[in-house]
């Protein structure tokens, strides 16, 4: 095992692809020059018609993913911000999504679509916006978001060997976040589709993700104190959605806090909530309780800050559930 | 470039067969016999024909939505009696029914007909990055109407072609309509083309009714992008018989297009100026033309009993579900 | 009161609007010719100036009204079909929604949004889908949705008066419903924001919309023979949403039923699931079910037909918290 | 069109300010003063000078992000000293603290910095067809780089105000640059002005590094549109000195750039320009010039201190949910 960032985890992943597979390769805008440290050396190896830039044109920049993977090649097209998805959203989403199905599910499209996300820079909403939940209710297009250099490298190697659309943001929050890999050479995946306990506990569920998930730990190791256990998921997924492993710590806890970094409105912890409410409404001893940004606009400046999910809401949202 | 004779008769035949496809299709709407809509192309078969007969089968196509693609893919060689079927609902069509006009041909290197107009050109960048980074001599021809060049999309597309000079065919058909709207109130410049001024690209605009003008600008333009020298744009100037598609009505603006404009549209159908050439010039007699027009019923009868006698399928939700997605 | 068709209604809000206001203009393609009739003979009256129609560049066009309002002037945006709307999604959500807020709330932008949804005519996905819940996840948009003639004009008649960004489609699979609407020359509005019970009942609460709102009024006919007594709400707004009325009901009935023609996943009918689990855990007796699109690509063809929520699904969902 | 004395150092004055301002702003994100990021205007700052100098109150102004618009909105006369308060968070910033780079001065007819790059063309659109729909003469000044026309907006934006014939200037302030990209390799023709002729839009170019060569061209152009002869295009030829944002590094594709092009760049100085012309035709003292560097500092101190001395505010969430929606 090694200790590296988030964003270097995420490095070495497309590097170990795009050397196992010639059809691998990036299209985004300042990807050589490394915009985003994810980038960073890549066209030095793989040359500028692997690593390529194009034009600030995001439609034509997908479009190159898109008629690509069309053309049987694995295109990673890097949207830079979360936000700039949307410059091309039709494509991205409606396009992309129904290729396979529409047409009678002869071919897939295996595109990888990534993302810096999240707050923290106080740029405000564009800057900052999620886009988790929003590509998660269109249908044929997988979503993730890794929460440890472990499960980003892990996961995003297995987004770029899925033979299907993945949508791949990481949270510029935990960008330089450390953690354990194992030695390069030592090829593994974090399978799309599995979620991960990161904290065992049995008195409440809480489900986080990213940098959210840091700051469930955090909470859980202070309640612990007090002696309360709290037991912290990551999804790690979005589509497809684990909800198997979320029941089954409800069977020991009966309690449940959904952290989400987006909007309440539409969230994806809105579709967890009413999917538990379906699928184990005797195991609830007190209602999903989420936390999400609220309904407005994310706020640039000082004020993005204590509009965000944050340690103090994730406590007392726990105290509430139980309570 | 100058057509020789067989080259002459392979236009002339699938000019004949596209005109009868689209009419067929056009009956068959009549008579409540396709599924969602229809897009008629008479008047207007002449560019597809010119663009895609002599294409590869290597070669990436995007079909203009006008006759959903059906000149530009029967021109192409296509098997379309898959179509048919999807149109009609079935589950021998080429996407199981599911599509309604969103055909699929992948092997033919026909990807998609997207339901948003301008959403070819995105794509288009793709293939030709795909072309060219393989090294292969496959070329892209990207039919869409005069409406599409309105869309940002086209603007990116044809920045980046030129960019990375791509062999990449912006053929434009402009049949001076888009709906309801003229491309004289839409577009501020008398020719579509003179936008590829703007990117340096080469550009030639074509008499669109006249099947045999086309193939040879067309014919120049694949032999262009296929020597690597880069995208060009080829604008045909044709023209919409009918209402944009059936049911609608048909205005400019919002009046009725008038009948002397019907009538003079009608002087330059593309099928008869067509005839009338190969007969003046002697590459076919009125019987291999009549023989051409029989063979063409008859092939497209049996498209038709194909998709008639073929089931609709209606698989559960769950075999649904589960196709949403590969292994 | 006359009997008028929904499109009609929809029509008759515009005029009204348009003659009493100066600023109040529409801006699509091919609304003169009124490719839907909603916009039937609006250019007779107003003139190409005031019903405009762009070239196909939904940006462009997006922006007459985008740039009119901060200018002052209230646009009418007709999208033509829902999806449409994705081509120039960054500016109708992100940049529309951020814009009052963002600004530190000077000043509104006044813009209605309209489209036809939703399916019924086989033409699949790209021109099937739903936008509501999409719009309703970004912050900042009102987001609503009329079911009868009645609410249409009423509802549309409020959307143009309000001072904020609304998207408010409609149903193509209702735009020829006829229903009782007051005599020309009655003004009236349906406030945005407040749900309507079409109808009263007391074992089973459910809430439906548009087209699905036709269908559930049907099943609740059917149910009553039995002697089961549902009560129908429809939500019209979804931002703002009246979740205190779905409360109220469930104070009676203790059951609900939320039928969304969309996606499931991300849905609002999730949001209202999760809200009302929050808001009302005691009030359950059963889990809040949910008759929704699966989470497919919406088919074209016969397909169609089997994958939207149907009287029989809802049906179904309403035996089933009944249980 | 020619320059009067008054004119020019009404331009020099601004220009003077402006880049007095443009290094504050550098300053103070070095100092870990300023919120969120800062793209400098050093080298380019003769462009918005001539673009907005002579803008009047009513005329629509979409500032070009380089230098978040402070030389645009300075040149135009707005008051930016709720500006410098909004990139510090404070209460009495222009948009309350809310928004970092995102300021809005609706009565001086700026309404937004898009963090989208290229959605400055839409809304042109609909504030050119205000405009024209009101009868008056107010014209639309867009700002922006060469890198912000490889969006489709851009086109579709050209598209509609050249139809509409609306009195729009697209103005290109093309410093060679966007991020690390060149707009040799992102643009396949020497100008950016070249994508005009393909809707027929009359286009100039100009050096911009010369602001009174600039203000010629943009009041010409201003003039033109205030006469309802329609848009035009204006590219600048200008220069970035610095990074794309303070940060990042100062590369050309993946390469950093040379230090010969800098040495080159930095002979082309706009104030040093400017200050050259205006001593050699006599139009001002060194004496007078000193004096406009001095005031333009102390203006600059001024607007430091009320942002410093501001508040910042943080309401509760409710004060702030219930701003999302007026009644
Ligand atoms: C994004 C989008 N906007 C609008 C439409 C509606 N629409 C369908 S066909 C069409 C006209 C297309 O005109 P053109 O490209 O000239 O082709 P033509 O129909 O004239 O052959 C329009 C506006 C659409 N399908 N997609
Ligand atoms: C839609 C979108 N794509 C990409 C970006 C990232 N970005 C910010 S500034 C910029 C370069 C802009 O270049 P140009 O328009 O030439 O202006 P310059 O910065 O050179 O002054 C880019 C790519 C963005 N903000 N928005
Ligand atoms: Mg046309
Ligand atoms: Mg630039």
């Amino acid at each position: 095992m090694r200790t590296i960032t988030l964003i270097d985890a995420i490095r070495e992943a497309y590097q170990e692809e795009m050397r196992r597979d010639e059809d691998v390769f990036m299209v985004g805008q300042d990807i050589r020059g490394a915009i985003f440290p994810h980038t960073k050396g890549l066209v030095e190896e793989f040359g500028s018609d692997r690593i390529v830039d194009t034009p600030i044109a995001e439609s034509g920049m997908y479009g190159v993913a898109l008629g690509a993977a069309q053309e049987g090649m694995r295109p990673i097209v890097d949207f830079m911000f979360g936000g700039f998805s949307y410059v091309t959203f039709s494509e991205c989403t409606v396009t992309t999504g129904q290729y396979h199905f529409l047409h009678g599910s002869p071919r897939s499209l295996p595109i990888v679509m990534t993302a810096g996300v999240g707050t923290g820079q106080r740029l405000a909403n564009d800057h900052a916006m999620s886009i988790h939940g929003t590509f998660a209710h269109h249908p044929g297009i997988k979503v993730a978001m890794p929460s440890t250099p472990y499960d980003a490298k892990g996961m995003f190697k297995a987004a770029i060997r899925d033979n299907n659309p993945v949508m791949i943001p990481w949270h510029m929050g935990i960008m330089m976040l450390k953690g354990d890999v194992p030695e390069l050479g030592e090829d593994y995946v974090v399978p799309l589709g599995v979620a991960d306990i990161k904290r065992e506990g049995s008195d409440v569920t809480v489900m986080a993700n990213s940098l959210q998930l840091q700051h469930a730990l955090k909470v859980a190791d202070k309640l612990q104190e007090e002696g309360i256990s709290c037991e912290i998921i990551d999804p790690r997924s979005f589509v497809p959605f684990d909800l198997d492993t979320v029941l089954k710590s409800l069977e020991k806890t009966n309690r449940l806090v959904v952290v989400d970094e987006d909007w309440e409105s539409g969230s994806f912890a809105n579709t967890v909530s009413a999917n538990v409410m379906e699928a184990g409404f005797d195991l609830l001893d007190a209602p999903v309780t989420r936390v999400t940004l609220p309904n407005m606009p994310v706020p640039g400046g000082y004020m993005e800050d204590y509009i965000v999910p944050t340690p103090e809401k994730i406590e007392a949202a726990i105290r509430k559930v139980l309570a | 470039m100058s057509l020789n004779k067989k080259q002459m008769i392979k236009l002339f035949t699938n000019l004949v067969r596209t005109s009868h496809y689209d009419k067929m299709m056009y009956r068959r709407m009549m008579q409540g016999k396709l599924i969602g809509f229809y897009h008629p192309a008479e008047g207007a078969v002449a560019p597809g024909v010119g663009a895609c007969t002599f294409l590869k089968k290597d070669d990436n196509l995007n079909p203009h939505h006008r006759g959903h693609g059906i000149i530009h893919m029967v021109s192409k060689g296509i098997d379309v009696s898959t179509f048919l079927a999807e149109h009609t609902g079935k589950e021998t069509g080429c996407c199981k029914g599911r599509s309604a006009f969103h055909f699929h041909y992948p092997d033919d290197k026909v990807y998609q007909q997207s339901g948003f107009i301008g959403h070819n050109f995105a794509p288009t960048v793709g293939w030709g990055y795909a072309a060219k980074r393989r090294g292969k001599s496959q070329v892209v021809m990207n039919c869409s109407g005069d409406g599409s060049y309105g869309e940002g999309r086209a603007h990116e597309s044809m920045l980046m072609c030129q960019n990375w000079q791509l062999p990449v065919i912006f053929f434009c058909e402009n049949n001076g309509m888009a709906i309801f709207s003229s491309s004289e109130e839409m577009h501020p410049t008398e020719d579509i083309s003179s936008l590829a001024q703007g990117y340096g690209m080469p550009a030639v605009i074509v008499d669109g009714q006249d099947v045999f003008a086309v193939a040879e600008v067309a014919m120049a333009a694949i032999d262009r992008a296929r020597k690597g020298k880069g995208p060009s744009f080829v604008e045909c100037k044709t023209m919409r018989f009918n209402e944009h598609d059936i049911g609608t009505p048909d205005l400019k603006g919002w009046e009725d297009r008038s009948e002397e404009e019907h009538a003079d549209m009608r002087k330059r159908e593309p099928v008869r100026l067509a005839t009338e050439r190969v007969l003046a010039d002697a590459i076919l007699t009125q019987t291999k033309i009549d023989g051409i027009h029989e063979a063409s019923l008859k092939e497209i009868e049996g498209v038709e009993e194909f998709a008639d006698n073929s089931e609709i399928c209606l698989p559960s939700e769950e075999e649904l579900l589960a196709d949403v997605f590969v292994d």
